[in-house]
Order: C-alpha cells, then sequence, then structure tokens
C-alpha cells in the first residue's frame, strides 16, 4: 500500500471461453504487504483470473508483469518457480499421497537425489502445527475430511517462501476456529512483506484482514477500493449492482416458532441410529415444516449423521421410522423412495457429474426416481430446469453447458436444484451455501424458509452458526461423533452459548433440550 | 475456440467430422488405385462390390463395438468379447451340426436361443465381477478372455466344426431386399440400442455413472445394476456377431474366432469420440469407428498391400486419424495460421484444462 | 493327482517311459488333430506323456522343456512354434541327459547333436510338390496363367516355406504369374475376405493357392458368391488335407492337395523308444505323406482319420 | 484447541488402518506361497530351488516390461506397445548382429529404439492430448510391422557375446540363475527405488492420484508423463534383448499378447488402473503368480489345448477374488 512499486500487475485481462466472456479488460494490482481481497458474486470471474494469472489458462488479451517484467506463465508450475503460490478454490491435492507427501511434493527435501521421507514427515508436521493442526502426516490425504483436506493446501502454500500467496475460497469449508488460525499465518506473511490475494464470500473475514478490494462482476472490473473506504454494503451493491433489500429481509426470517412444528406430524424419527466407528447411536425427531439446525466442529460427524439418513451409507444400529412407519433404508434409493433428498457437501466427488449439461444434472435424481424407462419429457425437463436456473440465478444461464465449466458457486446452486425439483418432505442440506456469493446465500436462505413454511421439513448442516440460528427451530449439536444435544431456538440462543455447547463446556449432554 | 467455429461452417466442428474425412480419403486412395473399387452393381438380386463387402464384413465389429460402447461409458473395458463372439457361434454351430437336419428353421432358431443364452451368462459372470465383487473391470473380463476362449475350443473339441444349414447361412451371407442381411441386422440392433438409450433416459444414466458414480448412486442410480447391464447387452452384442461370423463362413472356429476383435472394437469405440475414462458416448461414433477399421483392413486386401508392411499403414492411418481428431493437434495448426493472419495471443499453449472451477 | 508326479520324479528303475510333449497350441484342426494323434498313440505304446500347450508362444514353450528337465522325463518332443532360439534350452537338456526329438518343425541350431532327430513334413517341399502339379496341369496352357496366392499367418514358419517353394518352383515357367499375394491368417474368415478383394481387382485369376485348407474354403465361398464355380473357373490348390478340404476336393471344387500330416503319433512313439533305449536314429525322418487330385481324393476320404 | 483434539481422535480413530495400505500386497504374497504350497505337495519336483529359479529365469523379460507398464498405469495411462516394442528390440539386434555389426554398438541402439518411441507417443499423448490407448495401439502396430518389414522369418543369433550372455549359468549350489534375471532384478530395484524415493516418482502418484490437481499443484505433469512412456519404452528394449539373450534369435511373431501379459501382471499386484496407487514390488508377485500358474499347469502335463486356458482362467479367477476379499480394498478413494 505505500509501497509504490506494485509487485504485481495485471492489466486489461480478457479471457473467453466458448460462448462466454469470462473475463473483459479486467485490471489487479498487488503491493508488498498487503492482503487483497478479490469479490464479486458466483461467476464474477475471480477463479479464472487466478488461473490466467498462473498459466492454468492462456488470455486472450491484457498483460502481466511481476516485479515490473512482463511474465506469461506456461502453468502452475512456472508461476511457482516464480514465486507465485496459488490455493485453487476447491481442494487441488492428491487423495492418494499421504498429507506430508502433499504439502512437500515437488520440493521433498532430498539427499543425494533421494527423498528423505522421514525429514518430510517431520518438516509437515511442523508446518501443521503452525496452522495449529496436529494429526498423522503419514495418513492418506483422500481419508481426511473436506476441511483439514482445505488446510493442507494452505499449509502447502504457505510453506513456500514466496512473494504472492493467492488463496480462492479457503475459508469456505472451515470453522471458525480454523478461520482464526488462517487470519493469523495470513497477517504473519503480510507482516513479512509477502502479497496475499484473497477470495471469499464472507463479508466479515474481508473487513477483518483485507487492506485493499477489487471487485469484479460479469467478468469486467467494478473498480478497486481501500477497505477502509467501502462499507459493507457498498460493497454489496457494487458485487451484485444494484441495490440490496434482500438481505435485509432475512432478518425477518428469523426466530421460528418451534412449538407449532412440534406439534405437527413427525417426518423422520431416528431412535438410536448409528454406525460403528463413524457415529455414536444418536436420536432426533423432524417434523413437518421443522429446520433443524446442525452444529459442531469439523469431523464431530455431522456430515456422517446426515448420510445415515439418506443411506449414503448403511447405518449398524438403530431405528429410522418414516411418518411413524419403521422403514430399513438400504441405500439412496430407498431413502428417496421415501421423499428424502440429501445435498451432499462435496459438490465435485458426490455431487456434480462433470461431463454433464447443467440440465441433465438438475434432472438426473428425478430421472433416476422415475426409473429409465420414464424418461422425463424434454418440455418438462426444459421448464423445471429454466425455472430453477431462475430462481437460483444459476449463470451463465445456459442448461446445456457442461456442469464443470460453472462456476464453483454455481455448481453448488446446481446441486440444489436437483434436490428441489424432486419436491422431497426432507431435505438435507450439508453446508449448501459454501462458496454462494451473498446475493444467492441469502435466497438460499429464504428458499429454505419458504420450503419449510411450505410443510417440508429441513435438516439444515452449516459451518456458519449465524446461519443456523437464523433458519432452525432447534440445534442439534455434535461433538466427537455424539449427538450431545438439541437446543431450542429461542430468543436467548446465541451463538455463543451455542459455541460453549460445541466446545464441550456449559450444557451437559442430558439428553433433555434447553427450554 | 471459439473464433474459428464461427469462421468455418459449422460441420467442420462436429465430432465425426474427421473421422469422417480420413474414411472418406481412405476410400477415395481405393478409387485412385483401382477406380472399379466404388463400383456397386446388382448380381443376382444383390448388391455385390467392395463397398457392400465393407459394411457387411464390418457388421460384427460394429455389433461388438456397441456392447463396447456402453460398457466403456460406464467406465468399464470388456477384453472377452472375442471369447464371447466364438463361444457363442461354438454353441450355436454345435447344435445345428447335431440335427439331422440341419436346413430346419425350428432347430437353427433352437441353436440361437441356446447360444444367446449362454452369452448372456457370460455377460452376467463379468457384471457380477465387475459391479458386485469390485474388480477391475479389464481384469476381471480377461479371466473369461482367456478360459472362455478355451470354453470355445472345448465346446468344438479344438476342431473346426463345419454346418450346412441355409437359414443359418442367412445370417452372414443371406440378403434382404438385396441388401446382406448381415448389414440390416447390424442396423437393426445399431437402431435399437439408440432408442433404448437415447429415447428412454438410459443413456444420460449411463453416462451419468460413468461420469461420476458415486454422484449417481447418491441420485439415487442404481449405479451397479446399471454397470451389470452394460457387460450383459455387450456380451448379448457380442453373441450376435458371432452368429454372423461363423454364418459367414458356415463353420465355427473356436480359436479363430473373434480374435483380437476386443482391441478393434475398443479402437472403433475411441475413433468415434467416446472417451475410456467412461461418461458420453456416442454410437454413431462408434459406428463410424468400425467402418474406418474394416475399411482399412479391406484397402489392405484391395491395394494388395504387402502383408510384411500392412502394419506399419495401419499404424500411420489409426495415428493420422487422432492427430487430426484431436483438439489440441488442431489448434497448433490454427495458432499457426493466426500468427501469420494477426497478432497472436501473448501466451503460449492454451490448456484444454478442465478443472471444476 | 500325486502319482504322477512320483513318476515324474524320475525313479530311474521305472520301465514306463516318461516323455515330455510341448505342443505349440490349438490354433488350427491340423493342429488338434496332431495333438490327439500324439496322446492316443502314447496310451497305445504304453508311454506315459506329459503335454503341454504353448498358446503359439515360444516362451511357454522354453518354461515348458525347463521344467521337463526339472520333472527329469526320459524323453522330450516339441513342435517349435518358430524356428530358431532353442539353443540354450536345448543345452540345458543335453546336460540333463534327456533326448529331445522334434517334430513337425524344424529348428535352425547349428549344432545338430542337441536333437536326436527331426520328425515331420518339409514345408517347402509341399509348396513345390504343389507348384509342380500346377506346372504339369498347364502345360498346354498357351497365355499367363494368372495365380492368387493366400498366405499363412505372417511371419509364421509354414507360410514362410510354403510361399517360397511354391515361388521357386514356378520361377522357372514365365507364364505362371502371382498375381497378388495377402495373408489370410490361416483361417477361414481370412480366406473369404481376402478372395473377395482379389476377385474384385482381378477380372481373370486363374488359379488359387492358398497355404492351408482353411482359407480355401472360405475363399471358396467368397469364389462361388462371385458367381464363378470354383475348381472350374478358378483352379484351387491347397495343403493339409484335413477332412473338409479332402471333401471340397472329392466333390470337385479344390483340385489339389499337398497333404500335410498331422499324424506323427505312432512314428514318434516309435522313436521316443529308440532314443531311449539308445538306439542310433536317423537325423531327419518325413511323415509319410502323399498329394491328393479329385481323383484320389474320392477313393481316400473314406478312410481318413482327420 | 479443539483442532487439536479432533486430530487426537483422528489419530486414535485412524492409527489401526495404516497396514492396510499394504494389506493387498501382503494378501498376494500369501495367496501366491499357498498355490506354490499346492504345487509342492502335488509334485515331487516342485519343491527343487531350480522351480523357483526357473519362474524368474523364463519370466525375466516379463517382468521387467511389466515394471515399466507399472510407471505408465500409476499415472492412470496404459501402454499397448510393450509387447511388439520387446519383439522390435529382439529382431532388430538379430538383424544388425547378423549384418556384422559389434554388438556393444548392436546393444546401443536396440536400447535407443524403445525409449525413442516411447518419448515419441508420450509426446503425442501430452501435447495433443490424445487418449493413451489409441496412441499406444498404433505404436503396437507400427513396431509389429517394423518386425516384419525387417523380417518375416525368424533371425538366429549367434554372435559370441550374445550366446555367452544366454548361456552363462550363474552357479548356487545345484541350481543356477542366469544373466537375464540379474539384469531382471537391478531392474526392479531401481524402479522400485526411483517410484519411492525420486521427485520423479512421487510425481507418477500425484499425477495417477488426480491430474488436475498435480497440475495446479505445480508439478511437471507433462514431463513426466513423457518420462513415463519413455520408461516403459526403454523397460520393453531391456525386456527385448533380455527376450533375445532368452532364445538366442529375433522372430517377427514373438511376444505378442505380451500386453496383456503384462497388464495383468501389474494390475494382479494390486496397482489400481485408474492409476495413483501400486508397488513395484506387486508388480512382480503379480508376474510371479502368472509365473507360477504357468508352472504348475505345466508340471500337471495333462491338460489338454483348451482345459490349459480354463484352468489358467479358473486359477486367476481363485486369486484375484481371494485377493478381493481378503485384501479388501475400496474401490477408489474419495476425497471425503
Ligand atoms: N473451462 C471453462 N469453460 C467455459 N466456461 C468457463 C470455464 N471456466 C469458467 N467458465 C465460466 O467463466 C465464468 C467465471 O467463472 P469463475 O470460476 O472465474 O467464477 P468465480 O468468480 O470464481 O465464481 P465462484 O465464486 O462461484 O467461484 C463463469 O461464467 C464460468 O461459467
Ligand atoms: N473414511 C474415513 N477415514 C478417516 N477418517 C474419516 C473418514 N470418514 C470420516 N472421517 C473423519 O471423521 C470426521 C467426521 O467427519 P464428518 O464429515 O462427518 O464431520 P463434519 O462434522 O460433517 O465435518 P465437516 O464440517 O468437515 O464436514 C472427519 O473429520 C473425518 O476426518
Ligand atoms: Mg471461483
Ligand atoms: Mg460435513
Amino acid at each position: 500500500m505505500s509501497d509504490p512499486n506494485p509487485v504485481l500487475t495485471m492489466t486489461a485481462i480478457s479471457k473467453f471461453f466458448p460462448g462466454v466472456r469470462a473475463l473483459d479488460g479486467v485490471d489487479l494490482r498487488l503491493f508488498p504487504g498487503e492482503v487483497h481481497a478479490l469479490m464479486g458474486e458466483n461467476g464474477a470471474g475471480k477463479s479464472t483470473l487466478i488461473k490466467v494469472l498462473t498459466g492454468v489458462y492462456g488470455h486472450d488479451a491484457g498483460s502481466i508483469t511481476l516485479d515490473g517484467e512482463p511474465v506469461a506463465f506456461s502453468g502452475p508450475m512456472q508461476a511457482t518457480e516464480a514465486g507465485v503460490s496459488t490455493v485453487y478454490q476447491e481442494v487441488n491435492l492428491c487423495p492418494n499421497l499421504s498429507v506430508a507427501e502433499n504439502i512437500f511434493i515437488g520440493r521433498q527435501p532430498r539427499r543425494l537425489g533421494a527423498v528423505r521421507w522421514r525429514d518430510m514427515r517431520r518438516r509437515a508436521s511442523a508446518v501443521l502445527a503452525r496452522l495449529n493442526l496436529d494429526l498423522d502426516v503419514g495418513e492418506l490425504l483422500g481419508s481426511q475430511s473436506l476441511a483439514v483436506q482445505q488446510m493442507v493446501a494452505i499449509a502447502r502454500a504457505v510453506d513456500v517462501q514466496a512473494r504472492v500467496l493467492i488463496l480462492d475460497e479457503p475459508t469456505s469449508s472451515l470453522d471458525a476456529d480454523e478461520v482464526k488460525q488462517l487470519m493469523r499465518i495470513m497477517r504473519q506473511l503480510r507482516d513479512e512483506g509477502i502479497a496475499i490475494v484473497f477470495v471469499t464470500h464472507f463479508l466479515d473475514q474481508v473487513y477483518e484482514i483485507a487492506d485493499r478490494i477489487t471487485v469484479l462482476r460479469n467478468g469486467r472490473l467494478v473498480g478497486e477500493y481501500p477497505t477502509a473506504e467501502l462499507p459493507q454494503l457498498a460493497l454489496v451493491e457494487k458485487m451484485i449492482g444494484k441495490e440490496l433489500d434482500a438481505l435485509e429481509r432475512l432478518d425477518e426470517a428469523a426466530g421460528r416458532d418451534l412449538a407449532a412444528v412440534e406439534a405437527g406430524t413427525p417426518v423422520v424419527e431416528a431412535t438410536d441410529l448409528g454406525k460403528s466407528g463413524s457415529v455414536e447411536p444418536f436420536s432426533l425427531t423432524i417434523h413437518r415444516g421443522e429446520v433443524v439446525g446442525m452444529a459442531g466442529l469439523l469431523g464431530s460427524g455431522r456430515t456422517e449423521a446426515a448420510r445415515l439418513f439418506f443411506g449414503a451409507d448403511r447405518a449398524d444400529r438403530g431405528q429410522l421410522a418414516v411418518d411413524g412407519r419403521p422403514v430399513t433404508i438400504r441405500g439412496p434409493v430407498a431413502a428417496i423412495e421415501h421423499d428424502i433428498a440429501f445435498c451432499s457437501e462435496n459438490r465435485r466427488t458426490e455431487g456434480l457429474v462433470g461431463e454433464l449439461s447443467v440440465r441433465e444434472n438438475i434432472i438426473l435424481a428425478l430421472q433416476a426416481a422415475r426409473g429409465w424407462l420414464r424418461p422425463v419429457p424434454r418440455r418438462r425437463q426444459d421448464e423445471l430446469v429454466r425455472r430453477y436456473i431462475d430462481a437460483l440465478s444459476i449463470r451463465p444461464n445456459d442448461p446445456e453447458m457442461p456442469v464443470r465449466n460453472l462456476s464453483g458457486g454455481n455448481q453448488q446452486k446446481v446441486v440444489l436444484a436437483r434436490w428441489l425439483i424432486t419436491e422431497p418432505r426432507l431435505l438435507i442440506l450439508d453446508e449448501p451455501t459454501r462458496g454462494i456469493d451473498v446475493g444467492a446465500k441469502a435466497e438460499i436462505q429464504r428458499l429454505v424458509v419458504q420450503l419449510s413454511d411450505g410443510g417440508m421439513a429441513v435438516l439444515f448442516i452449516s459451518a456458519e452458526l449465524d446461519e443456523v440460528l437464523r433458519l432452525s427451530h432447534k440445534v442439534a449439536v455434535m461433538r466427537d461423533r455424539q449427538l450431545v444435544t438439541e437446543l431450542a431456538n429461542d430468543d436467548d440462543l446465541d451463538a455463543d452459548r451455542v459455541m460453549r455447547v460445541i466446545a464441550g463446556g456449559a450444557e451437559q449432554k442430558d439428553g433433555t433440550r434447553h427450554e | 475456440m471459439s473464433s474459428w467455429r464461427t469462421r468455418l461452417p459449422a460441420v467442420t466442428g462436429h465430432r465425426l467430422f474427421w473421422p469422417v474425412v480420413v474414411l472418406i480419403l481412405l476410400l477415395a486412395a481405393n478409387a485412385i488405385y483401382r477406380p472399379s473399387f466404388l463400383a456397386v452393381e446388382m448380381k443376382n438380386g444383390h448388391l455385390y462390390g467392395s463397398l457392400v463387402d465393407i459394411v457387411r464384413l464390418s457388421a460384427p465389429l460394429i455389433l461388438v463395438a456397441l456392447g463396447m460402447t456402453l460398457v466403456i461409458a460406464t467406465g468399464g473395458i470388456d477384453l472377452s468379447v472375442g471369447s464371447v463372439v466364438a463361444v457363442s457361434g461354438a454353441v450355436a454351430c454345435l447344435h445345428i451340426s447335431q440335427q439331422p437336419d440341419q436346413n430346419s428353421l425350428g432347430s437353427v432358431l433352437v441353436a440361437l436361443a441356446m447360444a444367446f443364452g449362454v452369452s448372456l451368462l457370460l455377460g452376467l459372470w463379468n457384471g457380477t465381477l465387475v459391479a458386485v465383487i469390485g474388480i477391475q473391470p479389464i481384469i476381471a473380463t480377461l479371466i473369461l478372455m482367456v478360459a472362455g476362449r478355451g470354453l470355445a475350443q472345448l465346446i468344438t473339441s479344438g476342431q473346426i466344426i463345419t454346418i450346412n444349414s441355409d437359414p443359418y447361412r442367412m445370417i452372414g451371407v443371406g440378403h434382404v431386399l438385396t441388401l446382406p442381411f448381415a448389414i440390416v441386422l447390424a442396423l437393426a440392433v445399431t437402431l435399437l440400442v439408440a432408442v433404448l438409450t437415447r429415447r428412454t433416459a438410459l443413456g444420460m444414466i449411463v453416462e451419468a455413472v460413468g461420469g461420476n458414480a458415486e454422484a449417481s448412486r447418491l441420485a439415487g442410480i442404481r449405479a451397479r445394476r446399471i454397470k451389470l447391464l452394460a457387460y450383459v447387452v455387450s456380451a448379448a452384442c457380442a453373441a450376435v456377431a458371432g452368429f454372423m461370423m461363423t454364418a459367414n463362413v458356415s463353420s465355427a472356429d473356436g480359436n479363430a474366432a473373434g480374435l483380437w476383435v476386443e482391441l478393434d472394437a475398443i479402437l472403433a469405440v475411441v475413433i468415434g469420440g467416446t472417451s475410456l475414462a467412461g461418461g458420453r458416448f456416442y454410437l454413431g461414433g462408434t459406428v463410424v469407428g468400425a467402418l474406418l477399421i474394416q475399411t482399412l483392413t479391406t484397402s489392405v486386401y484391395a491395394m494388395n498391400i504387402d502383408p510384411q508392411t500392412a502394419l506399419l499403414f495401419k499404424a500411420m492411418v489409426v495415428i493420422a486419424v487422432c492427430l487430426v481428431q484431436a483438439p489440441a493437434f488442431r489448434a497448433k495448426f490454427r495458432r499457426r495460421r493466426a500468427m501469420t493472419a494477426g497478432p497472436a495471443a501473448p501466451t503460449g499453449e492454451q490448456r484444454k484444462e478442465q478443472v471444476a472451477a | 493327482n500325486s502319482d504322477t508326479g512320483d513318476n515324474a520324479g524320475g525313479t530311474a528303475g521305472d520301465d514306463k517311459i516318461v516323455l515330455g510333449f510341448s505342443q505349440v497350441g490349438a490354433e488350427s484342426g491340423w493342429r488338434t488333430a496332431n495333438t490327439t494323434s500324439v496322446k492316443e498313440a502314447a496310451t497305445e505304446a504304453g508311454i506315459e506323456l506329459k503335454f503341454d500347450d504353448a498358446q503359439q508362444k515360444q516362451e511357454n514353450q522354453i518354461r515348458a522343456i525347463r521344467n521337463f528337465i526339472q520333472q527329469k522325463v526320459d524323453v522330450i518332443a516339441f513342435s517349435p512354434v518358430v524356428e530358431s532360439g532353442w539353443d540354450t534350452v536345448l543345452k540345458e537338456a543335453k546336460d540333463a541327459q534327456i533326448p529331445v526329438i522334434l517334430t513337425d518343425r524344424a529348428v535352425d541350431s547349428a549344432d545338430k547333436t542337441l536333437y536326436k532327430t527331426f520328425l515331420g513334413s518339409d514345408f517347402v517341399k509341399e509348396g513345390r510338390l504343389s507348384a509342380e502339379w500346377l506346372i504339369e496341369e498347364t502345360k498346354s496352357a498357351t497365355g499367363p496363367v494368372n495365380i492368387v496366392e493366400l498366405q499363412g499367418t505372417t511371419g509364421s514358419a509354414p507360410a514362410n516355406d510354403r510361399k517360397k517353394g511354391f515361388a521357386e518352383a514356378i520361377a522357372a515357367n514365365p507364364n505362371l504369374k502371382i498375381i497378388a499375394s495377402q495373408s489370410g491368417d490361416f483361417t477361414r474368415a481370412g480366406g473369404k475376405a481376402v478372395m473377395e478383394q482379389f476377385l474384385k481387382a482381378n477380372p481373370k485369376i486363374d488359379v488359387l493357392f492358398a497355404h492351408n485348407d482353411d482359407m480355401g474354403l472360405g475363399a471358396l465361398e467368397a469364389i462361388t458368391a462371385a458367381g464363378k464355380v470354383p475348381g472350374k473357373d478358378i483352379k484351387i490348390i491347397t495343403i493339409d488335407a484335413v477332412k473338409d478340404g479332402m471333401q471340397a476336393l472329392a466333390d470337385g471344387k479344390f483340385n489339389f492337395i499337398a497333404e500335410c500330416s498331422p499324424l506323427l503319433g505312432p512314428q514318434l512313439m516309435d522313436l521316443a523308444k529308440k532314443v531311449h533305449a539308445g538306439e542310433e536314429v536317423p537325423a531327419r525322418i518325413e511323415t509319410e505323406e502323399t498329394t491328393f487330385t479329385q481323383q484320389t481324393a474320392k477313393e481316400a476320404l473314406p478312410t481318413r482319420k482327420y | 484447541m479443539s483442532t487439536s483434539q479432533l486430530a487426537e481422535r483422528l489419530n486414535r480413530t485412524t492409527r489401526w488402518r495404516l497396514p492396510r495400505r499394504q494389506l493387498p500386497v501382503l494378501v498376494s504374497l500369501a495367496l501366491l506361497l499357498v498355490m506354490y504350497g499346492i504345487g509342492v505337495s502335488q509334485y515331487q519336483a516342485f519343491s527343487n530351488i531350480q522351480v523357483v529359479f526357473n519362474v524368474f529365469i523364463d519370466n525375466g523379460f516379463l517382468l521387467v516390461v511389466a515394471v515399466g507398464m507399472t510407471f505408465v498405469i500409476l499415472t492412470g495411462g496404459i501402454d499397448l506397445s510393450v509387447g511388439s516394442v520387446v519383439a522390435m528390440t529382439a529382431m532388430v539386434s538379430a538383424a544388425l548382429l547378423r549384418d556384422g555389426l559389434p554388438p556393444a554398438l548392436v546393444l546401443l541402439i536396440a536400447l535407443l529404439i524403445g525409449p525413442t518411441l516411447g518419448f515419441v507417443m508420450g509426446c503425442i499423448i501430452h501435447f495433443f492430448e490424445i487418449q493413451p490407448f489409441i496412441v499406444t495401439l498404433a505404436g503396437m502396430f507400427f513396431a509389429r510391422g517394423l518386425c516384419t518389414w525387417i523380417s518375416s522369418s525368424s533371425i538366429p543369433i549367434t554372435d559370441g557375446f550374445w550366446t555367452s550372455a544366454a548361456q552363462e549359468r550363474i552357479r548356487i549350489g545345484d541350481n543356477f540363475l542366469t544373466v537375464g534375471v540379474l539384469i531382471t532384478v537391478v531392474v526392479v530395484a531401481v524402479a522400485a527405488y526411483t517410484l519411492a524415493y525420486t521427485r520423479l516418482g512421487r510425481n507418477v502418484y500425484a499425477i495417477g492420484g488426480n491430474p488436475q490437481s498435480a497440475l495446479l499443484m505445480g508439478l511437471p505433469v507433462g514431463r513426466t508423463r513423457i518420462a513415463v512412456y519413455t520408461i516403459s519404452g526403454l523397460c520393453s528394449a531391456i525386456g527385448g534383448i533380455l527376450l533375445s539373450f532368452y532364445t538366442l534369435s529375433g522372430a517377427p511373431l514373438i511376444a505378442v499378447g505380451m500386453e496383456l501379459d503384462a497388464i495383468a501382471a501389474v494390475v494382479i499386484g494390486g496397482t489400481l488402473l485408474t492409476g495413483g496407487a501400486g508397488y513395484v514390488l506387486g508388480t512382480m508377485l503379480g508376474v510371479l503368480v502368472l509365473g507360477v500358474i504357468q508352472t504348475l499347469i505345466t508340471f500337471d502335463g495333462t491338460l489338454n489345448s483348451w482345459w490349459t486356458k480354463i484352468v489358467i482362467g479358473g486359477l486367476l479367477f481363485a486369486f484375484i477374488v481371494l485377493q478381493r476379499l481378503l485384501g479388501f480394498r475400496k474401490k477408489s478413494f474419495s476425497t471425503r
């Protein structure tokens, strides 16, 4: 900021994909020792800009300089060598390698050309310890939760002595504590003079750490602002390009009437449902029109619990009842027959079929439920898909675009749309707002309220406590793979109290609900 | 990528454009070598000519490759098709050869049904190994590739079973409405598979399973059943191909029938644009691929290329097809042209990088 | 079954001879007949046979011979997949003092002491006999005689030798000309597919020379489909004399077959006994073979064993 | 703090899984020993040490080729050209020796053409993004075509160096090994070391795990991919030399279908065809399994041709199913 010489500039960058203008004359200036937030809606072109910078994509126009010298990286390898270290959106690591290797591959400590495994593991542990993470670095990365993987990716980038560090939505799958660690590290690196590009949809984080903000909209540059001079609301308006009333309306949804829904019919009741080695037996009832939030730390077993409802993993003890009748759910097929839908947290490996189009991905579950012999008529497909593309503002709004070409947030919306069109009675949402921009997030939250008002039961898992508190009738708290308690979402429930329960302090596992 | 598409007519952008171009070039080369190559005449009320031969001879390959397309689309591979061809032909011919009246339509139909049934069982076996037990497809089907050929020879006792049955011959060399029956049959099966996959949701479901099996499972697709089905269909197609091949020469040769057909079939599928990694599949492409391969083989005979160099010739054509078909290859040349035409892209090569955002 | 294992252990005093036989494979009816003949003859002669099928791979055959040596069989016999490359393993057999008999195909070892004898037909001669018949047949022909040739699998010994024998013999006669020659892989389907194109490319074909009966039989179908009469419009010469081929010859569809007899079994067993007893045997024994014309085929057909 | 609590719990729950990564290999080894045991109990001569040595002698070239294939498969690729390259190498050596070139020069040339072809194929695969299957299939046609083009009949090798290399017996007690086996062992050792201890080796695994990620992690994906096909070509060339030692000749139709044997050995050895997981030692076990199956069948000596095939298939089936059921490997790694 104070330094007049930017370490990196991108000038008038344009990038075209077939039928899509992803970037159109975008500039970016990066000074040593600053945290620079890159902001924009889903599909605004943030990730593309980063990939152009590091040479993953070539660009159609514009120029890049590093330390005043024009550069054109042929790929991430060159970029890394030149001191540009990147964590791309979505975890891009090798699941088949150990945690330690994922941190060090390509720059392993060696002696006489031979990789020194012991040394590498030791150093990996040290790097992770810096992020306050202590795990067996010899374990396969693929067996770790998404959050841990994200942390490993960050550790890898941070450990390189880079001049430019780029973090594309590193915090989307982290919980508050991890985010705190990351912020600490970022500050430390900034103070060492490293320039950091930080992409996120969490405005609080931006205002906590960023020095300057560059805003993109629809592939175009909106402007570059010092954080101090851009109030939060103005930022949002710049991002979405219009006045924002959706955000305000959200708070109206808060304060949901638990008693009313509890009086209704239970849709799904789990009794001592559990799976050894995965989730301790738990009981949970979800009523018609009820939103049950699930809170807990990373790896507390929320996802695991949700998967049991859907049969994604098979429970080995306990009972599940739908509409009061005991059922055995052998797999997703059975769950869907009982009108249960599950929107997985990991869209890339468990959600989308990248090669198929947006349309096909959206109708996939509906089609599967109807059986292959009864294809959804094309007209109806188009109509449904169109409706949800509009409702969730999926962009680009081309139903025939392969879904892997969509930006991360838009992919998430596609998964959501898939389940919404099946009109389930119980909708399980595992981190549905991950990587989604403020506008769309508000949209989704409003949708959840609307659906539950219409009688749908929702199990809502999110790392953002605010969101959970805003939407749920009650909050189930998980700790150590146990459901420790259920908290009614009344007036005196706030984030602090939930945090205390999560941390295992205040409330005990008494099974009774705090009234 | 988009710029040239607007410049050139849409046809050149079609996936099948380049394979078809190579096919036409091959035919043209033949026609130059021997102008009568393209001639199709009427002989005894049948169409007769090299072109007809090519289509007729490629019929069994088309069938096998169709089944292979589905298997590959689910992310698998089926090496056992050659053996299934041999077994189905052997069972059918053995049964017919044991009949007092080989020309009886009834016993031929029984023979076909038996052979078809056996082949379905073989397909089920493959499918079970892959989808239920979870063995890697290449090795699961390798088992039957080895053992199946033994089975075929066991059935024929290692001999070539010669039969003399007009109804059976019909499948290989008969004609309907001047067209070779084999062509009609291959066309019918192609249409059937196309209708089954594209008029229903089956095709999309198969592509979803091949594209991401776990995501498909979580979307409520019975991924295992789909995989199993693909292997059964593949075996069924191979069985019909087996009938054609054995009927073509009125004899079942447990050793030679369908030898290496799996490689040709996979090649046809790949030339047709289907990725071996699974996912999107293109039946039309597969048919073109099969025709191309048969044309290649027939060209060797028709142009009398020395058998000692025939393989070199084949290698050249295969690599040529792949190259012109590869977008990256064409992009290199376009860039060359663009460089001279106007300001070039500032960076080196644009990666066809399909990383999810 | 452990008792064969015990025998194979080679109790020297055992009077039952153990013969290890490595077969090329089962790639044709001819080969299967050959295998059957060896097996039957072994039972008849009271010789214990250890049979191994090499699936057309030389590596497998070498491995089999090594294992025979390990099992200390009394005599080793094999039909080499290819001519060359046997010295090493044959030396091992010699060191282990196990006599070796070659059947069907020869090896090209410079050291002739590596094996006792070679029992089999002469592929070059088969090609030559075919050519000689043709020369005789077309003695009176004035114009050129157009020959098409269906070769066996490219690179295989019978294909190479039959081609060579035939070509050498017709070289002297300028009238006889091979106008096209392609590989039909020794199979009926191959023979048919190649012949179809020959017929289209060459308006005038007088003679077909096929390296085996099967290709000839396949070609027969192509000729008929093209509206020509096999045996008359196009004369057909083949090699082998398997049953279907002989039938075609007797039916007048083929014109000449040079026999290549697979029935080596009895001769082989005789030799095995002799070499085991240490008797001297001739270094080269040709199988008793003949040639067939349409006339002789009719006579021979009822008594053919394969 | 909570994260360390989490981590501690993770450690507790995951530590017992550690040996599972090697379990498939151990299961394969155990099954191999069982198969060997069956042989010994059935056939007296089977217990000779020389039988074990023979398995190595007779499968050395296959092992070397399979080792090269392991590299390729670990990146998620496949190399169908290996069998033909083996034949081509043997053929070229034989032809050049026949023409009187000095053996050292022949060795050099023969060892160069395989990797060169591999390099070219790797470049085509990488730069033009064509599927490895089809490129290497063309390579297979090409190399085999070259064989028949050189000569349609086999060419014997009489060169002194070759014959002594072929016939040199390394005595160990009553038994012997060949030069080929020593070369094989060296190749296996070098390959295992490369995969485990060099950056190249680790990059191979990374690419197999997820090529896009590997690229984004800044790994030299292109270079590595080209390298594995070159390595496979080199291994095939070495295999070809070993085969020419073994048979002292070059024949155009030799090693037909060896690519399938090599792929089978690699996969039986526990390597995932989709790439990213596997060991060279597993591949060695795979080759030994195939070798022992063949040996069992030869020792039996009662099977006719078709039963041989059926029994090979049956034994493969039994082995793979047991391996799968006992080793219980997860289908693939999920990023969950
Ligand atoms: N490989 C591709 N092919 C075609 N279009 C693409 C490709 N990659 C990205 N796009 C398009 O480019 C636009 C910008 O995408 P990008 O991933 O940069 O968005 P983003 O700002 O990172 O959004 P998000 O916040 O959702 O991650 C989107 O419209 C997307 O659909
Ligand atoms: N297959 C596995 N192997 C090893 N560890 C596993 C496996 N599955 C889950 N875990 C661990 O168990 C923990 C529980 O995971 P789960 O995804 O249910 O937690 P969560 O509360 O949903 O957390 P997140 O917010 O990361 O999704 C994870 O931290 C993960 O590391
Ligand atoms: Mg993005
Ligand atoms: Mg979770």
